[in-house]
């Protein structure tokens, strides 16, 4: 049945795309549209509901995600729209494809260099400063208050000053990066470290275990979803930044740097291009650390079966 | 009175002097005109502000407005008030570049968004490659100011004649202390500020003439400027709403901008700088070209004649 | 809160000499270049004094920016275009707008996806993919299409301060309104309540921790989005246009001057939503 | 016999864990008629719990099947047809004692003095008159057990399942609670299912005592206890009562791995 | 008498709430010596819990004073003087048994092999052996609680304080733990600090049993248990037994508010 539903709706959209790319429009062909994009929805539904593991787990979203793609083309093209505002998928994926090697280098400085180096000094940093915050309560009370100003330094004011710091390559990106994972990881293990309960508390106290044990041993266990929140949040967020970052002086090469610029030259399937290699960097980064969130917090009532 | 919009490519600044002016002096209200304007910023395109349909008139430099003809958003020049470009290079004297030959195995700060194609231009024509090896030179994507060179992180920097350059000057530098390359004077210039509209409504005779309104009074918008810069930096700075600008750094902005300036021909583009252009982006090579071909109906002078 | 005082004036004195510290090294260069530019060769004393009131410099003084701070919110009346108090709150209306935005998708979507199977499944990974393209670089396709539609002034900076602080909200969300424990769901379930029933009476409680966890991160990225749409929208007024000139100008105290201020203002709204936590916190019988 | 309330036949369960399955009921075939009181008693891990979770619709049975009141225990929960007290007290750490106990009343749209009339008469009867305003954690664990037990007579269920309520109770406290109990079963013919370890507990309560061994947890007796709707403390003095505690003992010692 | 292992001296508490102060205790005057098996008894939140907690520095007085071994209850702490059993089980959900009942000796930092022996002897002797590798979540009521006694036994204090630790167990097992404990005790000569809410319990276990009663909480009588240091389980049918029951019964039923 889901299998039918799959063909029905794969093959209609194929037919509308080749109306659409064939220069088709009118009554007939936007009832269509409206018709399989609401057999769409019904699949994807279907397949939501589906069991949790393996294959079927994935085939919800990219039902959606192709889903989405398709009616973007079909849109696109059926309005017209101008390339400079929205390419269509299509004239996307056939850049990406001829740009590829560029897209690569890009990639290569911005994620490889960039936002890996600072997304785990950042958010390192953030939790080192957690665990000192919460064994000296003195600088707790202190120390808080001021990492709410720094989470509040604006990357566009901030990116400028790294830039003239740590100079155009990466380094600069790398640190600001640091400046925007910092804070989410600060914020989210001091709430984590409190969260542990009274009574598994007292135990600890009961077996004079010293504060790092207790740390060890009860605090950062319980802490684990916090932490893994804000690891999660982070993961994109470190992209972004780099990006950004890029915006203001870089090398000639990254995808901040291709962003901007083409983005001037009005060489939008270049950009989208690159935003959607920052999409599934992202997502697959996420995506790992949501793996590890599973298995890390496996006894959490959110995760436990 | 008929409706304008006018989407500018930087912020208020006296870069766009003329047209403050024109409409602080009532300018356009004499030639029945109701314009607004948008300032521009370092995210604002102004040919994809005119294909959202949120401009009648944009101002841009011509190798974007090529860019973005080619790309589907068919511009058209009808006004070229700049004559000559402001863009150059600046150097630290101590580095001991003198010459452009000087310039081998240097690391430059280059503005990208398009303006990097007169310099390709002038790098091929000077036998430097731009790939960061020791023959040639190593480029920077500079961002909106002059600190890489204050700060030593590069040996030259982009600026233009009216901004960036005074920047410098006020970071501590005497003239002597600076080697200035002029792209004008290295055959590289491309047309800076020129007025563009979307071509399709050039077919409407009664929108070129309202744009030979508009482009009447702007140009006596800039001709006013011309001769009262101090007083067309004091309506600039009216128009300021970052409340960042100062008037002595607008005063000497309107100075420069006055000497690019060619209100004589009513804004009438010169076809060989226009030809000049085009050459200069043809022969710049990259591996993406703001152009491919020598673009067609890129101008005309119908809107300028319509002035008269 | 008063008992934050002290150790927050503590560790500010001790910033702030280390501050100077750094503002003297960091500068030390450029002064020198500077005076040896023009001949002359000044003293240790006159050397450190340069370095600290240099107009350009790598890390301004904390005086300088203070003075500034001063000079541009104190001595000007708030209406002026010059002063920051002005700009300051062009930025906090968009930010706050898109505060209440962000939080309220970022909740519903929350609540939908704890909800709905299908919707964690086929959403949620492109919720987050959206989160990995860079606002930036679509702020200003948003900024005009938006316009194309008629939306002009706050709103679209609210929407992209919008879609900056949805995502810790939503993140954060989900983890708590799935936080209760099996016997508490299990106590629910024998009294057969509803969904909206587990979900008041049982979820939103038990999710406020991390909720406010979440507030506190968004409410920092709504000011943050609301800066980076000013660039976009023209950057004709707010602590963006502020910054963006700044740079822009190469003045570099005035970039410092609207980061602080950018700080504060996030700071005293993080600040308020902490006060709000341990308010609610108190209601709810905590610990003392 | 009228319909039962409760229809088990070879009812089993079996929890997949990571190092292999659990058999934690096996074959359970049990018929409760309305207005009867039920014991569970058995070593610890036997299935008591499990076996009440699976009348509650807590847990689905691998094997067998179940009847509640007629219908599967799913209908019988969305009917709020009982009422479950849990082993654990289980109750909101952000609710006061007596928002705790009214909570099942809120969630039954009941109106709010009826709501707040009906939980103080019950915190009341287990002795926390006074405690209405403190949190969970301001109270001792008895007093947290006797809060749950509160929370759950508020409701007025037909049908009670009740997991070691009173576990955490001193004698005294207990007996009073056995009075109050058995008052009003007797009052009201409820149906009562009740999981306890103190045997005279079971006898002095119950119409039949259902002994429970484990691995795999299994039914292994059913005792009945036939003293009568009429029990004062006493009558755990009298041979009848005596007697029965005994079968019961054996019947526990028998199902029990020790070699005591 | 040798000098006390725990000396109160006028012990006070009072816990300050939002609506006004709990004397959880008051004036608690009570030695005991080295070698003792002290049984607290009395009603549901008479501050058997609070006096436990005090003594393990987990609660600070706010009146009179207490030694532990001599010290304050702070330097007891930290010489990890005494065991703890906690009324509820205090399992880490994220340790299987055997790493929860393994956590107190990895803080001590016994070796590896010597940790895994002696948890697994501590499981076996609570009956648990087999579920070594389960979660707590995967255990009965029981079950956990009987981890939580295996975990503090297994590091061997001098200073037992347990808080209901057989609750929630039948009473078969309940019975074998007894006999376990005592022969524990009488091997090691453990000072044991045990709350109960079972007067034949008490009875059969303690030196001494305390009574104490709510409102303020504090000590209403001290019944001397002289049954000898060997006492098979037929000891409870003994008239010596059952006189120290009725003893221990009066003191209680004398403190509790019902009119019973
Ligand atoms: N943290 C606290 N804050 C306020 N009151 C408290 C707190 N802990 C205990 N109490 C109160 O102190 C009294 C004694 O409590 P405690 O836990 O010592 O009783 P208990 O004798 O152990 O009872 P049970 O047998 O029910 O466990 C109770 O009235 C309780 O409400
Ligand atoms: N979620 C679960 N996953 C795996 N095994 C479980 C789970 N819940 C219970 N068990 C197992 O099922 C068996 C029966 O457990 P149950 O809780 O019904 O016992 P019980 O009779 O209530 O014991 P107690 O008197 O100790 O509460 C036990 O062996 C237990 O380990
Ligand atoms: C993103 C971007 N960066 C720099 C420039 C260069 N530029 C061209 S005009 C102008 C203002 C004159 O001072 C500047 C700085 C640009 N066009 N776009
Ligand atoms: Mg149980
Ligand atoms: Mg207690």
């Amino acid at each position: 049945m889901t299998g039918l539903l799959a063909l029905i709706v794969t093959g209609g959209f194929a037919a509308l795309i080749a109306t659409v790319h064939a220069g088709a429009g009118g009554t007939g062909f936007w009832m269509g549209v409206v018709a399989t994009t609401l057999l769409a929805a019904w699949l994807v539904q279907r397949l939501g509901d589906a069991p949790d593991r393996g294959l079927p787990a994935l085939a919800a979203p990219v039902a959606f995600g192709a889903t989405v793609l398709a009616l973007w083309e079909v849109l696109v093209l059926g309005l017209s729209v101008p390339m400079v505002l929205l390419p269509a998928p299509s004239a996307i994926a056939a850049r990406a494809w001829l740009a590829a090697p560029m897209l690569w280098g890009d990639f290569a400085q911005t994620f490889l260099k960039a936002v890996l180096s600072g997304y785990v000094i950042g958010c390192g940093a953030g939790f080192a400063l957690a665990l000192v915050a919460d064994r000296l309560p003195f600088l707790r009370r202190g120390l808080l208050p001021l990492g709410n100003l720094v989470a509040a330094l604006p990357v566009v004011g901030i990116a400028p000053i790294l830039v003239m710091w740590f100079g155009f390559d990466w380094q600069s990106k790398a640190a600001v990066v640091v400046a925007m994972t910092f804070f989410p990881m600060l914020v989210n293990t001091v709430a984590g470290l409190a969260a542990a309960g009274a009574l598994e508390r007292d135990l600890m106290r009961s077996y004079a275990a010293s504060p790092g044990q207790t740390l060890w041993l009860l605090k950062l266990p319980s802490a684990l979803p916090f932490i893994f929140t804000a690891l999660k949040v982070n993961a994109p967020l470190a992209l972004i930044g780099a990006i950004v970052a890029e915006f203001f002086g870089s090398p000639t090469q990254g995808m901040g740097f291709r962003i901007t610029t083409e983005a001037a030259k009005l060489a939008l399937d270049l950009v989208w291009a690159e935003i959607v290699v920052a999409a599934v960097a992202g997502s697959a980064f996420y995506g790992l650390v949501a793996l590890a969130e599973r298995a890390a917090t496996f006894w959490h009532p959110s995760v436990r079966p | 009175q008929e409706r304008v919009t006018l989407q500018l490519k930087w912020v208020t600044q006296a870069q766009f002097a003329g047209y403050y002016v024109a409409q602080a002096r009532g300018m356009y209200r004499a030639a029945n005109l109701d314009v607004r304007i948008n300032a521009g910023g370092p995210d604002i395109a102004p040919p994809q502000v005119m294909a959202g349909g949120r401009a009648d008139v944009v101002v841009e430099w011509m190798p974007a407005a090529l860019a973005s003809r080619e790309r589907g958003v068919p511009l058209v020049n009808i006004a070229q008030p700049f004559k000559q470009s402001g863009l150059m290079l600046t150097c630290r004297a101590e580095t001991g570049i003198r010459t452009p030959a000087d310039l081998r195995g240097r690391t430059l700060g280059v503005w990208f968004s398009g303006n990097e194609y007169p310099f390709l231009a002038w790098m091929a024509r000077l036998n430097l490659p731009t790939n960061g090896t020791p023959q040639g030179v190593r480029v920077l994507r500079q961002g909106f100011n002059v600190d890489p060179l204050l700060q030593r992180q590069a040996d030259c920097v982009s600026t233009m004649t009216y901004n960036e350059y005074w920047q410098v000057i006020d970071g501590g530098f005497r003239p002597d202390q600076l080697t200035v390359f002029r792209y004008a004077d290295q055959g590289v210039a491309t047309l800076e500020d020129g007025l563009y509209v979307l071509e399709n409504r050039l077919a409407d005779p009664a929108f070129v003439a309202r744009m030979g309104r508009f482009v009447r009074a702007s140009m006596q918008g800039w001709d006013w400027a011309r001769q009262n810069p101090d007083a067309a930096a004091a309506i600039v700075l009216d128009n300021d709403t970052s409340g960042a600008q100062t008037e002595a750094h607008q005063r000497r902005m309107m100075a420069e901008i006055a000497k690019l300036l060619d209100t004589s021909g009513g804004g009438r583009l010169d076809p060989a700088d226009y030809e000049r252009t085009v050459q200069t982006l043809l022969s710049s090579g990259g591996e993406s070209p703001v152009i491919t071909r020598a673009p067609t109906g890129a101008w005309t002078h119908a809107v300028v004649d319509a002035a008269r | 809160m008063s008992r934050s005082i002290l150790p927050v004036l503590t560790i500010c004195a001790g910033l702030v000499l280390l501050w100077y510290g750094g503002a003297i090294w960091m500068n030390w260069q450029v002064v020198a270049d500077t005076q040896a530019r023009a001949g002359a060769t000044p003293g240790l004393m006159e050397m450190v004094r340069l370095t600290l009131n240099h107009a350009r410099p790598l890390l301004p003084a904390p005086h300088q920016i203070l003075d500034e701070l001063w000079r541009s919110t104190a001595t000007l009346p708030v209406t002026s275009r010059r002063s920051l108090v002005h700009h300051a709150w062009v930025t906090l209306s968009a930010a706050l707008l898109g505060f209440g935005m962000g939080t309220a998708f970022g909740v519903l979507l929350a609540v939908a996806v704890v909800h709905i199977r299908a919707l964690e499944r086929s959403l949620m990974p492109w919720i987050v993919a959206s989160q990995a393209v860079p606002v930036l670089a679509l702020a200003p396709i948003v900024i005009v299409a938006l316009g194309a539609m008629g939306l002009e002034g706050l709103l679209p900076k609210a929407i992209i301060a919008a879609y900056l602080c949805f995502f810790p909200i939503a993140i954060g969300m989900v983890k708590g309104l799935r936080a209760p424990d099996a016997t508490a769901r299990d106590l629910m379930r024998t009294w057969s309540a509803t969904q909206a029933q587990v979900f008041w009476k049982l979820r939103l409680p038990a999710s406020l921790p991390f909720l406010f966890a979440g507030l506190k991160v968004a409410m920092a990225a709504a000011v943050v989005g609301a800066i980076v749409a000013e660039l976009p929208a023209g950057a004709q007024a707010g602590l963006g246009a502020r910054l963006l000139a700044g740079s822009y100008f190469g003045q570099t105290i005035q970039i410092w001057a609207a980061l602080v201020a950018a700080a504060i203002l996030s700071a005293t709204l993080v600040g308020l939503l902490g006060a709000a936590e341990r308010l609610v916190a108190r209601r709810m019988g905590a610990r003392a | 016999m009228a319909e039962p309330v409760i229809a088990t036949r070879d009812l089993s369960l079996v929890f997949t864990t990571r190092d292999g399955p659990v058999q934690a009921l096996s074959n359970v075939n049990l018929d409760i008629a309305p207005g009867e009181f039920i014991s569970l008693i058995g070593p610890s891990g036997c299935g008591k719990t499990t076996l009440l979770r699976v009348i509650a619709d807590l847990e689905r049975a691998t094997g067998g099947s179940i009847a509640v009141n007629g219908r599967t225990p799913e209908q019988a929960r969305l009917a709020r047809d009982y009422g479950y007290v849990f082993q654990a007290p289980a109750l909101l750490p952000w609710r006061t004692i007596l928002g705790n106990v009214q909570l099942p009343l809120e969630i039954m749209g009941i109106s709010r003095e009826e709501r707040a009339a009906r939980a103080k008469a019950q915190l009341a009867l287990v002795n926390l008159a006074g405690f209405e305003r403190k949190f969970p954690w301001q109270l001792s664990g008895g007093m947290q057990q006797r809060a749950s037990i509160a929370r759950a007579l508020a409701f007025e269920p037909k049908l009670l399942l009740m997991d070691e309520p009173f576990g955490a109770l001193d004698e005294i406290v207990r007996d009073h609670l056995n009075e109050q109990l058995l008052k009003l079963w007797s009052a009201t013919r409820k149906t009562v299912v009740f999981v306890t370890h103190s045997i005279p507990e079971a006898v002095f309560l119950s119409t039949r005592i259902v002994v429970m061994s484990p691995r795999p947890g299994r039914i292994t007796d059913i005792v009945d206890c036939d003293l009568g709707p009429d029990r004062p403390l006493e009558i755990r003095e009298t041979p009848e009562f005596l007697r029965i505690a005994q079968r019961v003992r054996e019947g526990l010692r028998a199902g029990h791995s020790y070699d005591v």
